[in-house]
């Protein structure tokens, strides 16, 4: 097994090491001279001309490369140009911020979306299944923007059900320690402010969640389809097995290792979109992190940004594997 | 004695097997390890074995579907092995294939006439129209009819698909055909047309056939001269009435006891082996079939046994009939 | 030889798929009987409905778009195809087990043979504790001849040959000692040499055990070599039943004449293989008269436009053929047999 | 046995049996006639600007309301349909010559060229694709062509990986090994045996896609990075209209339906295909 | 919206039964963005700004909802005939929050600090004083701490707006013990004087500043506490206030006046205008190096409409590069009126009877100046293609927008100015004099004779005479046309109803201490 982790490890440097140029690549051909930005509007030429031969700009673009790929072997994710503090310090709050919604919308895709998913399949062709296909399929042409300001409109506008914004009731502040919110408010024994926190996730985590929920769903039941068909269930059901237990343990273990990919891959729209919801219900999280910071060219934080985004997805899907690998004894760790 | 069709000296394919860190070949399989034949014109030779034994790989070595890792493939008195890939193609027109699989050897989305005109095409014989009648000229061969060659693969039956594989095979007018388990996917009564129909054809149009099958009834019906193989190797080589009559080689004994026959009073000398066949890719040291045999010895295990002509046109791989052995058991029987 | 007592029944069974294309009986009034302790075998080719006819027994045919439609199946006496879900559970596994032809495919490659073993075990042994079952399982292992049955129970499918695969299969279906056996072809996927050792294996399980088995195949050597009495099947139906001696020396349907004729034997070279000319029908494909007439070498008038009947020939021996149609017989056994 | 039958004809059979498809089909059909005959079906132009008539809520004359120019939001919505089915279609075009050409070199030299092709989409894989998108419009600016080529870009590797395992799938395939047993060259099987038969999964895969870069479109759209004023694309209609939600709902609920029916219009068709042409693949 | 209006409300009287009984009273203030840094010399963003003003206090103070001088830190001052002295008599007993006196030390420490600084950390101090330390452009020669509580300041040359520069935010004083310990991270806990102490910031989320018991203005502040929370989007924004998630929104929509005033449980804040919206034209650029296309653009551009419809009459139509409340403003000047047929003469005059293709900049962020630029850029496409120019509206993200109209890459661009201190010179140097060219001069636009005057009005201490050199200024603009005056706007505010005490300053900076709630 850890040598399989190796192994999985080691392919990844190749991936991330392209992630980093091109990143590296899209931040230079973005128009604009960073030193110019980070002067400001009044700087002169020569207080600019300073500044570039300061940060490396104008070394060969291989050599600010290996510059900056070192940085990053040390940690260092450069600086904020506006706020002046190491990227690396000031993502924490943004990443927990964004876990703790993107955890929350996952949850919820995966256990409303594997569940539909599997009752769908297993009563195939009833009213159920229809309607739950339908309702995915009207799910996955969801754009999440418009469906986040319908929620918005309805259940917190109209209704007053959910708050419109943010991550906490601010009259009644959260003291952060770990960032996120659910972990600090049980630790701190502060159950009110956990429902606050609920409260808050509701309507961002519903639009984050729909398409993958919607995705998992269908994916859950197709797979499930098919395993349903294999041999080993007909084996189980010969045995004399309950249905509920031919479904629930003998199909699903089979069934979830495709619908895992479908996980790992969900989380990058998870993450994608949540640029847009993270805008729409005012998240402090890293998507509007990285979309400030391209709205002020803040480089830095831009590549930083997503350099982390991508990461993490990268990440994700590695563990992904490594599931895998723990569900299914068929592959091969040694 | 003419000199055979095709001569085959010393064929092996080994396959990499890649493991660890860095995907770094940590072994082979030894699919076919060392294999020496001849086949002469207008017979059929047969070549049976157990499910991994290599009988596959060895037809498509000849005709260079896979590149031999060593060994030398005379045909027709020229060397195929040294060919280059043009002139390879090219000699295709002589050597053509039938596969086990009817249903995937067809490509799906071709009509039977663009399926059997493309040898025609690729080896430019004739032009558009004498190709169409050529088409309808060999569907009658293999006892379709010429309205057959609009349609699809998948609106026949599988002896169907077999005829139309076997048509395929004798547009270019060829010299020899490898037929690789031509009728192991075909029910009993489909399978005794399609034998017919390849016998038939031979005595029409002079084939010379390597036939390929692991069932022994089939081979014998088949087949002049009959080779087993186990494991990679050619271990009995005999024309089939020897082969059946008088088997040398444990294995092949073991085999030949093993099958059923479809008379329930016939009672036969039954060689129970124990276990299974071992793995290629780490192959039993000495006599690859010491591990199963009865009749092992210390010797076995050690020493790779070679395929020697222990009768006129009976060639056994066994350490039993060694010459020195032959004389110690008589030492030992008496 | 007396006639033991048949332990399952099938009477008149139809199992129709509803599919897109119409209704297709794939089974279509099938009859026959096991007997306590016989092996019994069906042989037919592919579509031929063996398979459909085994899950109809298990009350597995995947619904929809499969139905029962008509007949029984009774197990000592009572009619087990209107059971209940529950009620059929506690047949299933129990009172008769199934082992499927795919033995690469029909454990679950997700969970050990240990835990796959015991499940079948606790399944039914009510009370049991989880040692018992384990011991069971063991025992059940060791008894089909697998070595190190203790070690094999943490192992994975996939670390098992096609053979040991089918000898737990073998161990999984008689852990709650079954009355009948149903094999569905548990020797087709595996060498000769590997057939050989299960066929042994199930043979010696049936004379130890006294379970009696039905053997499926499309093998004709292996019925001949291992079974006692043998239903031949044709299109959904029996075309001729009885015992293994008279179907293979003394055949009486063209078709199962034909198939004898078109093996060809190992044991010497015949000259031409005899070939029924024609395919096997898509199930549901004819409707009228006999199913084989179209590839039938005997084949007359009636036979077209007449369905016939089984008529019994002999003592213990069936055939649906009108060669066949001796007016005593006929009339003697339309009464009991319609088709 | 039908004469007239072949794997497209049978898959056209199979495709029209499907209730769910055809609704798709028709939703889609509908838009197209939309994008190609809005000028004339529209009322009124994209740019009819009547200030005094701002925020107007549905009526007899305003079928959907108009928005805060005073524009009729009946002609933007469909007038809007050109741009984001043009979107959709010309960047899943691009994105499938590319990928389709990378994927066959990539699957069918194998070796080195396939591992540096693969590691190429891998790294592109490895960003969510919204924020590739993005990126890449930074880089390129704001516009609907460059969102367009975003898109076609971020698509690519989608087709790249489809067709490359497809080629791989097809190679393997018995039918390929008895052409090479013809003697028949390896561009040629190319050209006529694997790429006929991995056409069926980039038509799904494509007509998915375009379902998803409609989205995508719209997603920069609403982000202002995608179409310009004054062009009625959907997702930049949202964002405009993201100040009147309480006021003036309708100037949301429009475009957002628009864009929701086209999507789901491709993705049940999508479907559809995907049963009919190829009912191996899934989701 | 009536129905949100109810619910609204609803969220508002649990909080007030709250209050009543005795909890804290908390502001919780939403606005657009998050705060750079809380150390107020480097930031140059009216987000930390708002936060600031409340923490920090100036030695002189802007009139509550003015730019008049009042006292703030210093209770009084005198300034030399000569006007290159100032001396400040400071407040005496004030406290920083952590404790350290404010005294004459402290003001001279805070201005070291300041001026010891570079362009890219203290942009407002090169801004406002020219330059640092030794600079030949730097106009404070000396700060001196005359005694305990007296300082002294000496200028190199008069500066006419020195007092209202001191006057401005950045400007706070800060804690010397607390700037001398943190450095580069004074930002992240800033002490001052002001009347909130610092608390907590969640960064693009929120930042809580509470009562500072000490401070020296007895009854203040009326506050427990106030959160500054971020919301970006201005109707997210309403929304949170209308749900009673905050208590007063900054950056209302234009469009969302109506409503609000409509509604019984809020209350609409007008921001006194000290701003100006415009079209630039590149006057480098041709067609716009004529002066004819520009006083055709001029004519083409139907400002009334574009005030009715997107600053909903909330703005004055702009006449003038400067708001009319500025002392200095010419009144006499007649705006350019709307007549597309005189445009249309104007370009035949310049020889382009069937008009031009050209780039329309569009803002792509909501400013006070103009809280919908794109809409705003629709509408002016509109009139152009009226009279026969195609304009293709593009827009940038911020930065890149500014940086390439500054570089004069734009045919046409639009933009605004929130003045700094409310003097003159704050527009019509900063934005139209050549000096200012590839800095605020993003048109290009180099007058010599405006020049002269600009220079001229720096250094002239006499209120009157420097106004009058500001009419003239402004005639020659108005005949040059170098812009497209759009618009003086009236930013929005909503709070709850019963907010009082809130008076919004034109600056964007509130202060927050007389804020209550009833
Ligand atoms: N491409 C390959 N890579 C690695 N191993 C291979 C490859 N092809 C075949 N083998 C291995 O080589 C051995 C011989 O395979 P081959 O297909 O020749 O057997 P066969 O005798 O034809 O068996 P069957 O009766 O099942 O067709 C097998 O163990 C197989 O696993
Ligand atoms: N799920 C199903 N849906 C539709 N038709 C089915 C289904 N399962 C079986 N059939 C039909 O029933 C017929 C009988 O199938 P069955 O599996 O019993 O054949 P078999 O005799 O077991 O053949 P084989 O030797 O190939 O296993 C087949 O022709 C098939 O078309
Ligand atoms: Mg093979
Ligand atoms: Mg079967």
């Amino acid at each position: 097994m850890v040598n399989y982790i190796g192994r999985r490890l080691l392919q990844l440097i190749p991936v991330l090491l392209g992630m980093t140029f091109v990143v590296f690549m899209i931040i230079r051909a973005i128009p604009g001279d960073p030193a110019q930005v980070i002067l400001g509007q009044l700087a002169s030429k020569e207080a600019v001309e300073a500044l570039r031969a300061k940060l490396g700009l104008d070394n060969p673009w291989y050599i600010q490369y290996f510059e900056y790929l070192g940085g990053l072997f040390q940690g260092d994710l450069g600086e904020s140009l506006r706020t002046k503090q190491p990227v690396a310090e000031e993502v924490w709050p943004y990443l927990a911020a964004t876990f703790e919604l993107a955890f929350f919308a996952i949850l919820i895709a995966v256990i409303i979306g594997v569940n539909a998913g599997i009752i769908s399949a297993w009563f195939q062709n009833s009213w159920f299944d229809y309607t739950a296909m339908v309702l995915a399929l009207v799910g996955v042409s969801m754009p999440i923007f418009w469906l986040g300001l319908m929620e918005q409109w309805i259940f917190a506008i109209e209704l007053g059900w959910f708050p419109t914004s943010g991550r906490e009731d601010v009259r009644n502040p959260i003291s952060a320690q770990s960032g996120f919110y659910i972990l600090d408010t049980i630790m701190q024994g502060r159950f009110d402010q956990l429902g606050q926190v609920l409260r808050h996730l509701v309507l961002p985590g519903i639009a984050l969640a729909t398409i993958p929920m919607a995705i998992i769903a269908r994916m859950t039941r197709s797979s499930m389809l098919e395993v349903m068909r294999s041999d080993y269930i007909r084996t189980a059901r010969a045995k004399g097995q309950k249905m509920f237990w031919v479904v629930y343990k003998h199909a699903l273990k089979n069934a979830v290792i495709p619908v895992l990919t479908v996980i790992g891959l969900q989380m990058g729209l998870l993450l994608g979109g949540a640029i847009l919801t993270e805008t729409i219900f005012s998240w402090p999280g890293i998507g509007r992190y990285v979309y400030e910071a391209i709205q002020f060219r803040d480089y830095p934080v831009i590549q930083s940004g997503i350099l982390i985004i991508a990461f993490i997805f990268v990440m994700i899907n590695l563990i992904v594997d490594i599931l895998y690998g723990l569900i299914d004894p068929r592959i091969k760790y040694d | 004695m003419t000199e055979p069709l095709l001569k085959v000296e010393g064929l092996k394919k080994y396959f990499p097997v890649r493991n660890g860190l860095f995907g770094k070949t940590t072994g082979h399989v030894k699919a076919v390890d060392d294999v020496s034949f001849y086949v002469n014109e207008g017979e059929t030779l047969g070549i049976v074995g157990e499910s991994g034994c290599g009988k596959s790989t060895t037809g498509r070595m000849l005709m260079r579907l896979l590149e031999p890792t060593e060994g030398k493939v005379t045909f027709d008195g020229q060397e195929l092995t040294t060919l280059s890939a043009q002139e390879m193609r090219k000699a295709r027109r002589e050597i053509q294939m039938v596969f086990q699989d009817p249903y995937a050897s067809l490509n799906p989305r071709h009509t039977v006439e663009k399926i059997l005109m493309e040898p025609l095409i690729v080896h430019n014989i004739g032009d558009t129209k004498s190709r169409k009648k050529m088409v309808k000229d060999f569907l009658e061969i293999v006892g379709l009819s010429s309205y057959h060659a609009k349609r699809y693969p998948h609106q026949f039956s599988g002896g169907q698909r077999q005829r139309i594989g076997i048509a395929r095979a004798l547009m270019t007018n060829p010299k020899l055909i490898i037929a690789d388990e031509p009728v192991s996917a075909l029910d009993v009564s489909i399978q005794a047309q399609v034998l017919n129909l390849m016998q038939k054809l031979q005595r029409e149009l002079k084939l010379t056939y390597i036939f390929i099958a692991h069932d022994l009834g089939v081979v014998r019906h088949i087949s002049d001269r009959v080779g087993v193989m186990y494991l990679g190797k050619m271990v009995e080589l005999a024309s089939s009435e020897n082969l059946y009559a008088e088997p040398l080689h444990p294995y092949t004994k073991a085999l030949l006891s093993a099958v059923p026959v479809p008379d329930p009073n016939f009672t036969r000398e039954e060689i129970l082996l124990e276990g299974d066949i071992p793995s290629p890719s780490n192959p039993p040291s000495g006599c690859t079939f010491h591990t199963r045999c009865p009749f092992a010895m210390e010797q076995c295990k050690q020493v790779v046994p070679q395929l020697e002509e222990v009768k006129p046109g009976h060639y056994v791989a066994c350490h039993l009939y060694d010459a020195d052995m032959i004389d110690k058991k008589i030492v030992e029987g008496s | 030889m007396t006639k033991r007592k048949a332990v399952l029944e099938v009477k008149n069974l139809q199992t129709s798929f509803f599919t897109d294309d119409g209704v297709i009986p794939s089974v279509d009034y099938v009859d026959f009987e096991v007997r306590e302790g016989e092996i019994l075998g069906i042989v037919g080719e592919s579509g031929s409905g063996k398979s459909v006819t085994s899950l109809s027994v298990m009350g597995l045919i995947p619904s929809p778009p499969g139905k029962i439609t008509s007949g029984e199946i009774l197990y000592n006496g009572t009619d087990i195809s209107k059971y209940n879900d529950k009620k059929m559970r506690s047949i299933r596994g129990n009172e008769i087990a199934m082992i499927f032809q795919e033995p690469m495919t029909s454990l679950n490659p997700l969970f050990t043979i240990g835990s796959q073993m015991k499940e079948a075990v606790l399944l039914h042994k009510k009370g049991w504790s989880k040692k018992q079952a384990h011991a069971r399982s063991v025992e059940m292992l060791k008894l089909v001849g697998l070595p190190r049955a203790e070690e094999l129970m943490k192992d994975y499918p996939h670390q098992l040959s096609g053979g040991m695969r089918q000898r737990v299969m073998i161990a999984m279906a008689l852990v709650c000692d079954p009355k009948v056996l149903i094999a569905d072809e548990p020797t087709t996927a595996l060498d000769v040499t590997i057939q050989a050792q299960i066929l042994k294996l199930m043979k010696d399980l049936n004379t130890r055990l006294n379970t009696a088995i039905i053997l499926i195949t499309h093998d004709l050597g292996v019925v001949a070599e291992t079974c006692e009495r043998v239903v031949v099947m044709y299109a959904g139906k029996v075309v001729e039943e009885g015992p293994v001696e008279k179907i293979f020396t003394n055949p009486e349907h063209p078709y199962t004449k034909g198939l004898l004729a078109s093996v060809p034997d190992m044991r010497f070279k015949k000259q031409s293989l005899y070939s029924i000319p024609g395919n096997v029908p898509k199930p549901g494909s004819i409707k009228e008269g006999c199913r084989f007439a179209a590839r039938c070498s005997e084949v007359f008038g009636r036979c077209t436009v007449e369905s016939p009947p089984l008529y019994q020939t002999a003592a213990e021996h069936k055939t649906r053929c009108f060669l066949y149609d001796t007016e005593e017989v006929a009339n003697h056994d339309r009464a009991i047999v319609e088709s | 046995m039908e004469r007239e039958t072949g794997p497209w004809r049978d898959a056209w059979k199979n495709f029209r049996k499907n209730k769910i498809a055809l609704v798709g089909s028709v939703i889609v059909f509908f838009f197209i006639l939309l994008a190609i005959f809005g000028p004339w079906i529209a009322p009124e132009g994209i740019n009819d600007q009547k200030l005094t008539e701002r925020l107007k809520s549905p009526s007899s004359q305003y079928w959907f309301g108009t928005d805060d120019f005073g524009r009729d939001i009946f002609s933007r919505v469909i007038l809007g349909a050109r741009i984001s089915l043009g979107v959709g279609f010309f960047s899943v075009i691009g994105s499938v010559i590319v990928g389709s050409a990378l994927g066959i070199i990539a699957g069918y030299y194998g070796k080195w060229v396939d591992t540096i092709i693969s590691r190429i989409f891998d790294i592109m894989l490895a960003f969510p694709s919204i924020l590739l998108a993005i990126a890449v419009v930074s880089v390129l600016g704001p516009s609907l062509v460059n969102a367009l080529i975003a898109i076609a870009i971020i698509n690519i590797p989608n087709f790249g990986r489809l067709i490359r395992s497809k080629v791989l799938t097809v190679k393997q395939e018995e039918y390929i090994t008895s052409a090479r047993a013809i003697g028949m060259k390896d561009f040629r099987i190319l050209i006529s045996h694997i790429l006929p038969n991995s056409l069926a999964p980039v038509i799904v895969a494509g007509t998915l896609a375009v379902a998803s870069a409609i989205i995508e479109a719209a997603a920069l759209g609403f982000l202002g990075l995608g179409a310009q004023a004054p062009a009625p694309e959907w997702g930049k209609m949202l964002a405009d209209a993201r100040n009147y939600l309480r006021n003036a709902p309708w100037t949301m609920i429009f475009p957002g339906v628009a864009i929701m029916l086209t999507v789901l219009g491709f993705n049940l068709m999508g479907d559809g295909l995907r049963d009919a042409l190829d009912p191996k693949m899934k989701t | 919206a009536c129905s949100s209006d109810e619910q609204g409300s609803e969220g508002n009287n649990e909080e007030g039964t709250a209050e009543e009984s005795g909890e804290p009273k908390v502001l919780i203030f939403g606005r657009g963005g998050d705060s750079v840094s809380l150390d107020p010399i480097a930031v140059t963003d009216g987000e930390s700004f708002k936060v600031t003003q409340n923490v920090f206090e100036t030695l002189v103070n802007f009139g509550e909802q003015d730019t008049t001088i009042n006292p703030g830190l210093a209770k009084e001052w005198t300034v030399s005939d000569d006007g290159l002295t100032y001396t400040f008599m400071l407040e005496e007993g004030v406290k920083f929050h952590d404790g350290t006196d404010f005294n004459a030390e402290a003001v001279v420490a805070n201005f070291d600090r300041w001026s010891s600084g570079t362009a890219d950390k203290y942009y407002y101090y090169k801004s406002m004083f020219g330059g640092f330390g030794d600079e030949e452009g730097h106009v404070i020669e000396s700060v001196t701490a005359d005694d305990e509580f007296t300082v002294t300041f000496k200028l190199k040359r008069p500066q006419a707006p020195f007092l209202k520069n001191i006057a401005m935010s950045p400007f706070g004083m800060g804690s010397p013990t607390a700037f001398e310990a943190a450095g580069d991270a004074f930002g992240d806990e800033p002490v001052g004087t002001g009347p909130f102490k610092f608390v907590e910031w969640k960064r693009n989320d929120s930042i809580t500043i509470e009562k500072f018991e000490d401070y020296w203005q007895e009854g203040f502040p009326k506050l427990d506490r106030v959160v500054f929370r971020a919301i970006p989007d201005n109707s997210a924004r309403l929304n949170a206030l209308l749900t009673g998630e905050i208590d007063l929104a900054d950056g209302v929509n234009p469009s969302d006046g109506a409503s609000i005033e409509g509604d019984a449980a809020l209350q609409l804040f007008e921001r006194p205008s000290m701003n100006v919206g415009y079209l630039g034209l590149t006057n480098t650029r041709p067609p716009f190096d004529n002066v004819l296309v520009r006083q055709a653009m001029n004519h083409a551009i139907d400002k009334q409409a574009i005030v009715d419809a997107f600053f909903e009459g909330r703005a004055e139509v702009a006449v003038n590069p400067m708001p009319p409340s500025i002392s200095g403003y010419n009144d006499q000047i007649e705006g350019y009126d709307y007549d597309p047929e005189r445009a249309k003469e104007l370009l035949a005059e310049a020889g382009l009877p069937d008009g031009f293709e050209m780039e329309l900049w569009a803002m792509p962020v909501p400013r006070p100046y103009m809280p919908d630029g794109m809409k705003v850029a629709e509408v002016m496409q509109k009139n152009l293609a009226d009279v026969g120019i195609t304009a293709e509206i593009v827009s940038f993200e911020w930065a890149t927008y500014l940086e390439k109209a500054r570089n004069g890459e734009a045919d046409a661009f639009m933009l605004g100015w929130t003045g700094d201190n409310g003097d003159a010179d704050n527009f019509l140097y900063v934005l139209l004099d050549g000096d200012n060219i590839g800095s605020n001069n993003y048109t290009y636009y180099d007058n010599e004779e405006l020049h002269e005057l600009l220079i001229a009005a720096q250094s002239e201490v006499d209120e009157n005479t420097r106004n009058e050199l500001y009419m003239q200024a402004q005639e020659i603009i108005h005949e040059d046309a170098p812009w497209v005056p759009l618009a003086h706007s009236t930013p929005l505010l909503a709070g709850k109803a019963e907010l009082t005490g809130f008076k919004p300053h034109p600056t964007g900076s509130d202060k927050l201490h007389t804020v209550d709630f009833e």
